[in-house]
């Protein structure tokens, strides 16, 4: 491994890649560095689900539940106390999440623990439930948990949520996240264990006569794309400064499913680019809501121009790729290795 | 080796298999045919675990598997062929082969993932053994092409080169012939004796085509409405009265 | 807990069963035939009440010619989204057509927004439908017994034409293998739309009983509905128009007694829906009429 | 020499001529649309009325924060980094308007908010104002008005169980009424319904049960609160119906029709009632451009956006921490819903004024004055 | 009846059919032999649209049917029983074989094929109201055949019949044919046994990697000593 070129190729990479994000963090101005935080947060998102979804070919729907979960769990453990009584206003938290405060990291580590046994119960039913129907599990799942938080004040504060979330989610923590899920799940896929869930894909019945645990895997995938989830969530949670329930519903489960099939289902690669795209897509549509002056003529901004125009995007990359960006494709130093020779030769000949 | 101790599986009302019992000695190469509809893919299922038997057991190497599941029975050794393809499509060949090898992996999720020098050993070794396993049935020259691509005599092939790696003493197979020309289909009865000795298997084999059946089963048992109606050696069965009237007919266009 | 008030909650079940009922056939028929999850079912069902509304308020068409104006035009527009959105993908992975889908859900949202405006709207309450009828002191809706004979016809009208008619036959084989169904001389493309516009009549009579019953539109009114239905489909099975009607009922029904026998848990209602639903799937894992 | 004097001049002009951006957050979709849009009317109309401060001409940007969080912390975040905005205006909604106020907040930008009303939009956030009453307070009015003016002795509330501003206000309506009547027991029983429901009969059934004097929908969505009563009605309950503040649409009317005759809510402003000369030169203003009569949200964000104006006026600059500290300072500011005095936290001390629907009007009752 | 004209056809990159001609007499049995690959399903498939043709032509009765909808070449009575059967799982055999009469609208023509096709596979009368995605293979190949047979065609296509039968079924199928074939109807088949194809055919094409390489009657070919090592196994 250590001798081939696309090691040394990928650390360099990663070596300028992080001295950009370094760059980034001291240099840009706060709502880029936003953007590119939210981005990185997508891209979590997006490849953990495509793990479930693409990979495994489980229709999961419960992503937005994983995530609630992450961000609750990490919030209520590295808010200080005195932060959570000044939340906590209606019903007092309980003992001792009351006490307790740790860093970010063992926070975010827990809540992705957590949400990481979440996906063990979920992938459970898994074994009798497929396609269409585990959808609404999963997705029935994510309500439960919702309802749930709703009704659980004194561990949650209900439908009020946890406010003034201190700042901890950086280009360092979000990127350093985002670039371990995609080393993690994309060695995860080509390693035999990722053949298993392929083959689980594929065809059910000839994985398992072919030895293949279904149970285990399966459950593996949704644990191991809950955890990523749930550190998403931490992330977000963070980041946004505030989390309530009602912020995890199934929208925003939508919007983690379409930069999984955008980007091309089974397809990292492609999940990383529209994962990127689509937030700042968002946000540089906003221009079509803010009043425009076009030759001295003012044309005012019209609301929900911008999700209109979003989603006729949308339809037509549906419409015209049909396999996402990249379909099942994935980027790797031998292609653009090889892209260059053709082009030389290309040139010489 | 393998033994089916009146064995019944009932779908509804219909009883697919009627209390059948069954036994396979070490390196024997049994057929087992019948009408369509007689229970014989239901037998396979039941062996394997796909479907668990409404009564009877079903012992492998003495050890009592009915209730197994199908996962546990492959690592037993129990391998099959299935009777519509079911390959890994949108993999590629090797892959395809790799994934059977997979349950025998001793490395963890971790260390898969790291790369870990235990991990990739076990990884090194599986991709030999399933290359060679493809040069065996002479598709190793095709191991990065995808399942999906080939044509249909290799995909049977490519599946009982996959069920091969799961290591297994006992190997099932569901009308291999099927879809086959008379050519090719001698050259898989060439190919089913080889593994039997090269692999030292035991071998239980369905099909319709009398030549495959009467060419190379040492044993052949006949399954009619899920009952056992006849069982013998190929010499047996052909002039067995009641298999040619259920069963074989007159013969007028079986592949001569 | 007396027995006028009982009575009372049960009706209050059975109504609310009916209006989700009602909303799940029309989902589970296009589904059921092109296996389809029609994310963008519920935002059907949306358009069609604003077109009642437009066409009371715009052409001041009488309430009943809006009615079918707004069904017939419901009808168009299920196969022009169809025609748009989905045929192109027939071909393509299942997971593509999801993902139009999606797409066209909130496509349809946001022309809403900004073609209607994101405020609420209120829906007219023809006076012959608005009365409320008291039997035994258990108080009932006009629109709410209309609801229910509409919904039982629906469901026997629907029965009838997919297991009945010749049609129905080509829908169900379509639902699995469309160049089989061709080689049997279905017209495929023909019987799509016909699925879609049934299914959207449907979505149209529904929402106009819905609006009836809770008349306030706006863009994301076919939001829950739809989610609602997509569940009971689910449960009662993928394609089955009876257990899509079980279904619906069954979610309406747990809705109404669970408030009104544990009104303490009331809070945790769509939690004890869900909870079903995985009991359900537990023991019949294609749902309660579903196919295996 | 000369041109170099005059081109420094130019210079300058042009710098002085940069204008100063207020930047403004407010639902314009999604649920909470008409709110966002009574807002910005108050704000357009006060914006026509002062176009400029400290000599510079004031550039507003309205950004739509799609009644949803998320989206409320990008768009603030959008306006202060990207617009560059001096000060922020918003939300209606305190849902939107709390992830607004941390960003504002982090940001070291102060933010003025029109009418979210609870109590952690502002609490602990040095750059968080807002020129509406809070909960604890409007909880405290209704209960007293229950009490006091209608003679209730019991009271059912029916809460929305997702919504941060409905479970809040209940809870401070359920304090102040168990409080004024002295009854522990008073408040028979609490029921919740979530956003999105349409049904409400199951909570009404229920409700009706225990036959309370007052029913009190601390609804978030005036929608929803309008679908309540009309249910209610129809299944023949005669109870009064109390509310707060997010009934104040015309949508409440329009869905509610008849059955909402003789329910009362709390609200910030009524134009019957106005306390400052102010107030009438604004009903005025409104009348010729929208040819209707303002609404509370209307006149709270034309007060918002005169407030900040004045605090950059007060400020001499528009450096956004010397608007905070002037913002922080005010007293006594005249605006068109009353003298607006802020107070530790950033809250208004205000009046709160009863309404009620008769005749498919609101229509005013009485105002409430905070205790001290 | 039957006439192909030059046919080219594709998947993706891959060239399947490079110029294949042939003629299918009315009232005759004709039978496409070769190896597995060759080009013979994906004949079929062009011949009633299933694959889009690249390059040249098919006729019908003298009329151009190349790349026409599926459902009107079979409307001009052909039918086909498509290779891996195609049985719809979720219908009944009954409703199964009812698919197959859905170009027919004469209800007591339609009762009575059924009864002729429950008398040639008495099995499928016994599993008549079971849903066709649990019949045995060869249950299903049965009612693949009697499920074409509904629609009365004139011309019969057959992708590989026999496959997955028992002896004595594959026997009755081979006397079906001949039955049918001696009531005037046309059939193209395309049999891996090509010893009882050849039998019954009037005319055989041999295909070779998407080309014709060989032809000639039945016996013909029976005769010819590369048939005889490549495809009868002798
Ligand atoms: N899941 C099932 N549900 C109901 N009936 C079934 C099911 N599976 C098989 N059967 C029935 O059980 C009987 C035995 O089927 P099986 O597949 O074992 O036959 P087979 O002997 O393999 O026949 P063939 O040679 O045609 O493949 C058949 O009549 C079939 O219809
Ligand atoms: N859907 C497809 N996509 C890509 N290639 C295909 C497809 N279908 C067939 N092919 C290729 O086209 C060629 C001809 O295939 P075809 O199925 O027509 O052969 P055949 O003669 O019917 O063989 P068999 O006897 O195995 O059924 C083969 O090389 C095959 O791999
Ligand atoms: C619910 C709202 C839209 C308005 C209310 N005053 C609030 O503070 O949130
Ligand atoms: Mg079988
Ligand atoms: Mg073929």
């Amino acid at each position: 491994m250590y001798k081939q070129p696309s090691f040394w190729l990928t650390l360099i990479a990663l070596v300028v890649f992080f001295a950009f994000i370094s760059y980034a963090q001291k240099n840009f101005d706060a709502y880029i560095i936003r953007i590119m935080n939210v981005a990185a947060i997508y891209v979590i998102l997006g490849v953990s689900l495509n793990l479930i979804n693409g990979f495994t070919g489980q229709f999961s729907l419960g992503h937005a539940g994983f995530m609630a979960i992450g961000a609750y769990a990490s919030a209520l453990l590295y808010m200080s106390p005195e932060l959570k009584a000044m939340n906590f206003f209606i019903k007092p938290l309980i003992w001792p999440l009351n006490r307790i405060q740790i860093p970010f990291f063992p926070a975010l580590l827990i809540g992705g623990l957590l949400a990481a046994g979440a996906g063990f119960l979920v992938g459970a039913p898994c074994m009798r439930v497929k396609g269409d129907y585990l959808a609404i599990v999963t997705y029935g799942f994510s309500e439960i948990i919702r309802v749930l938080f709703n009704n659980l004040q004194s561990v949650t504060n209900g439908p009020l949520g946890l406010k003034g979330l201190p700042t901890y989610t950086n280009l360092w923590w979000s990127w350093g996240w985002a670039v371990f899920t995609v080393f993690f799940i994309k060695r995860l896929i080509d390693s035999s264990y990722g053949r298993a869930l392929k083959a689980i894909r594929d065809n059910e019945e000839a994985a398992e006569a072919m030895g293949v645990d279904l149970f285990y895997h399966k459950t593996l995938a949704f644990v191991v794309g809950a955890f990523f989830a749930g550190i998403a969530g931490g992330l977000l949670g963070s980041l946004v400064m505030t989390i309530d329930p009602n912020a995890f519903n199934i929208m925003l489960t939508f919007q983690i499913v379409l930069i999984v099939l955008l980007g091309g289902l089974g397809s990292i690669t492609g999940t990383v680019i529209s994962g990127v795209l689509i937030a700042v897509l968002m946000e540089w549509l906003r221009i079509v809501e803010t009043p425009m002056k076009i030759f001295g003529i003012t044309i005012p901004g019209i609301s929900g121009m911008r999700m209109l125009i979003f989603s006729i995007i949308l339809m037509i990359s549906v419409l015209f790729f049909r396999h996402g960006i990249l379909g099942d494709r994935e980027f790797s130093w031998q292609g653009v290795i090889s892209f260059f020779k053709r082009r030389q030769s290309n040139r010489g000949g | 080796m393998l033994r089916l101790d009146r064995v019944t599986k009932k779908f509804g009302g219909l009883v697919a298999v009627n209390n059948v019992s069954l036994e396979l000695e070490q390196g024997q190469l049994a057929g087992l045919i019948g009408p369509n509809g007689a229970g014989k893919t239901t037998i396979f299922n039941v062996i394997t675990g796909v479907y668990r038997a409404d009564s009877g057991k079903v012992y492998f190497m003495g050890i009592d598997v009915t209730k197994k599941k199908p996962h546990e029975i492959a690592a037993l050794g129990i391998a099959r062929t299935f009777q519509n393809i079911k390959l890994f499509h949108r993999m590629s060949v090797l892959d395809n082969v790799r994934v059977a090898c997979h349950f025998r992996l001793k490395a963890s999720v971790f260390s898969a993932v790291l790369d870990l020098p235990k991990y990739a050993r076990e990884e090194r070794e599986m991709t030999k053994e399933s290359l060679d396993l493809l040069e065996a049935v002479g598709l190793k020259q095709l191991a990065n092409e995808s399942a999906a691509s080939l044509p249909y005599g290799y995909q049977r092939k490519l599946e009982i080169a996959r069920a091969l790696a799961t290591r297994p003493r006992i190997l099932l197979l569901d009308e291999p012939a099927a879809g086959m020309n008379p050519e090719e289909t001698a050259e898989l009865m060439r190919f089913i004796k080889r593994i039997r000795d090269e692999f030292g298997l035991t071998i239980l084999l369905i099909e319709h085509d009398m030549k495959v059946v009467m060419g190379i089963c040492e044993k052949i048992t006949v399954l009619d409405h899920g009952c056992v109606i006849a069982e013998g050696s190929p010499k047996e069965i052909q002039n067995n009265p009641e298999v040619i009237k259920a069963y074989l007919g007159s013969g007028a266009y079986a592949r001569s | 807990m007396n027995l006028t008030l009982f009575l009372q909650h049960l009706a209050n079940g059975v109504a609310l069963g009916f209006v989700f009922g009602l909303v799940a056939i029309g989902y589970t028929l296009v589904y059921g035939v092109v296996k389809l999850v029609n994310f963008a079912h519920g935002d059907i069902f949306m358009m069609a009440a604003f077109f009642v509304y437009y066409g009371i308020v715009l052409f001041s068409f009488p309430w009943w010619l809006s009615f079918l104006f707004a069904i017939f035009l419901t009808a168009l527009l299920g196969i022009s989204i169809e025609k748009v959105a989905y045929k192109p993908l027939r071909n393509a992975p299942r997971i593509s057509s999801l993902c139009s889908a999606i797409g066209m859900s909130f496509l349809l949202e946001n022309f809403a927004i900004v073609v209607f405006g994101g405020r609420q709207k209120p829906f007219y309450q023809p006076p012959v439908l608005n009365r409320t009828l008291n039997v035994w002191g258990v108080r009932i809706q006009l629109v709410t017994i209309i609801t229910i004979v509409v919904s039982i016809g629906a469901l026997f009208f629907l029965s009838y034409l997919v297991y009945k008619t010749k049609m129905g036959l080509a829908m169900r084989a379509l639902a699995y293998d469309f160049d089989t169904a061709r080689l049997m001389g279905i017209n495929v493309d023909r019987t799509i739309t016909f699925t879609f516009a049934v299914g959207s009549s449907l979505a149209a009579i529904s929402a106009i009983f819905w609006a009836l019953r809770y008349p306030q539109i706006w863009p994301f009114m076919g939001v829950f509905p739809g989610w609602r239905a997509f569940t009971a489909a689910i449960i009662g099975g993928i394609g089955s128009i009876k257990g899509a009607m079980v279904g619906g009922f069954l979610i309406g029904m747990i809705s109404i007694l669970l408030v009104a026998f544990l009104p303490d848990l009331a809070g945790y209602r769509d939690a004890f829906i869900f909870i079903m639903l995985v009991f359900v799937l537990l023991f019949k894992p294609t749902g309660l009429f579903g196919e295996t | 020499m000369k041109w170099v004097m005059s081109l420094l001049l130019l210079a300058t002009l042009v710098i002085a001529a940069e204008p100063i951006v207020i930047g403004v957050y407010e639902p314009m979709t999604g649920p909470y649309a008409a709110g966002g849009q009574m807002t910005m009317e108050g704000i357009y109309l006060a914006h026509e009325q002062v176009k400029e401060v400290l000599g510079r001409p004031i550039e507003l940007v309205l950004v739509d924060n799609k009644s949803d969080k998320v989206e409320a912390a990008n768009a603030v975040a959008r306006l202060i980094e990207y617009h560059k905005a001096v000060a922020i205006i918003g939300s209606y909604g305190s849902a939107v308007a709390i992830p607004g106020s941390e960003v504002a907040n982090k940001l070291g930008v102060p933010m003025v908010g029109c009418s979210p009303t609870n109590p952690l939009v502002t609490l602990g956030k040095p750059y968080a104002f807002r020129v509406c009453f809070i909960d604890p307070f409007q909880g405290t009015v209704m209960a007293q008005f229950a009490v006091e003016e209608l003679g209730a002795k019991t009271a059912v509330v029916i809460q929305d169980i997702a919504s941060d501003y409905s479970v809040g206000l209940s809870h401070y309506f359920q304090e102040a009424f168990k409080k004024l009547t002295n009854n522990k027991k008073s408040v028979l029983g609490v029921i919740s319904y979530q956003t999105g429901d349409q049904d409400f009969t199951a909570q009404l059934t229920f409700a009706n049960s225990k036959n309370p004097d007052v029913i009190f929908i601390p609804a978030a969505a005036y929608g929803e609160a309008a679908l309540i009563i009309k249910q209610a009605r129809e299944l023949g309950m005669k109870q009064i119906f109390l509310g707060g503040d997010t009934w104040e649409a015309p949508e409440f009317l329009e869905v509610g029709g008849k059955a909402v005759e003789g329910s009362y809510f709390s609200t910030h402003f009524d134009t019957e009632a106005t306390t400052t000369p102010r107030a009438a030169e604004f009903i005025k203003a409104f009348r010729a451009k929208y040819g209707k009569d303002p609404s509370a949200f209307a006149a709270l964000g034309y007060d918002a956006y005169m407030l900040v104006v004045d605090a950059i006026r007060r400020a001499g600059s528009a450096d956004p921490k010397a608007i905070r500290d002037a913002l922080a300072a005010t007293k006594n500011f005249e605006g068109a819903t009353g003298y607006i005095t802020l107070d530790q936290n950033g809250d208004a001390i205000k009046d709160a004024v009863i309404r009620v629907v008769k005749d498919g009007k609101f229509v005013y009752v009485t105002t409430v004055r905070p205790s001290e | 009846m039957l006439e192909v004209r030059d046919l080219h056809v594709s998947y993706g990159a891959i060239k399947a059919l490079k110029g294949i001609s042939f003629k299918v007499e009315k009232g005759k049995v004709v039978t496409l032999i070769g190896s597995n690959g060759a080009g013979k399903t994906t004949t079929l498939k062009a011949i009633c649209g299933l694959v889009k043709v690249q390059a040249g032509n098919v006729f019908l009765n003298g009329e151009n049917i190349t790349n026409k909808p599926t459902n009107e070449i079979v409307s001009k009575k052909v039918a086909m029983v498509p290779e891996g059967r195609r049985i719809f799982p979720n219908l009944t055999v009954y409703e199964n074989l009812l698919v197959g009469a859905y170009q027919r609208n004469d209800k007591d023509g339609i009762q009575q094929d059924m009864e002729w096709i429950f008398s040639l596979f008495p099995v499928l009368k016994e599993r008549l109201s079971q849903k066709g995605g649990t019949l045995s293979g060869g249950e299903q190949q049965m009612l693949a055949i009697g499920r074409a047979l509904m629609s009365r065609p004139d011309l019969l296509m057959l992708d590989e019949p026999s496959l997955g039968l028992a002896p004595i079924i594959v026997e009755q199928l081979f006397e079906v044919i001949h039955k049918i074939h001696s009531e005037g109807k046309t059939i193209l088949l395309i049999e891996q046994n090509a010893y009882a194809a050849l039998n019954i055919a009037d005319y055989a094409y041999v295909l070779e990697t998407g080309r014709i390489v060989l032809q000639g009657t039945g016996k013909e070919l029976l005769a010819n000593e590369e048939v005889k090592r490549a495809y009868l196994g002798g």
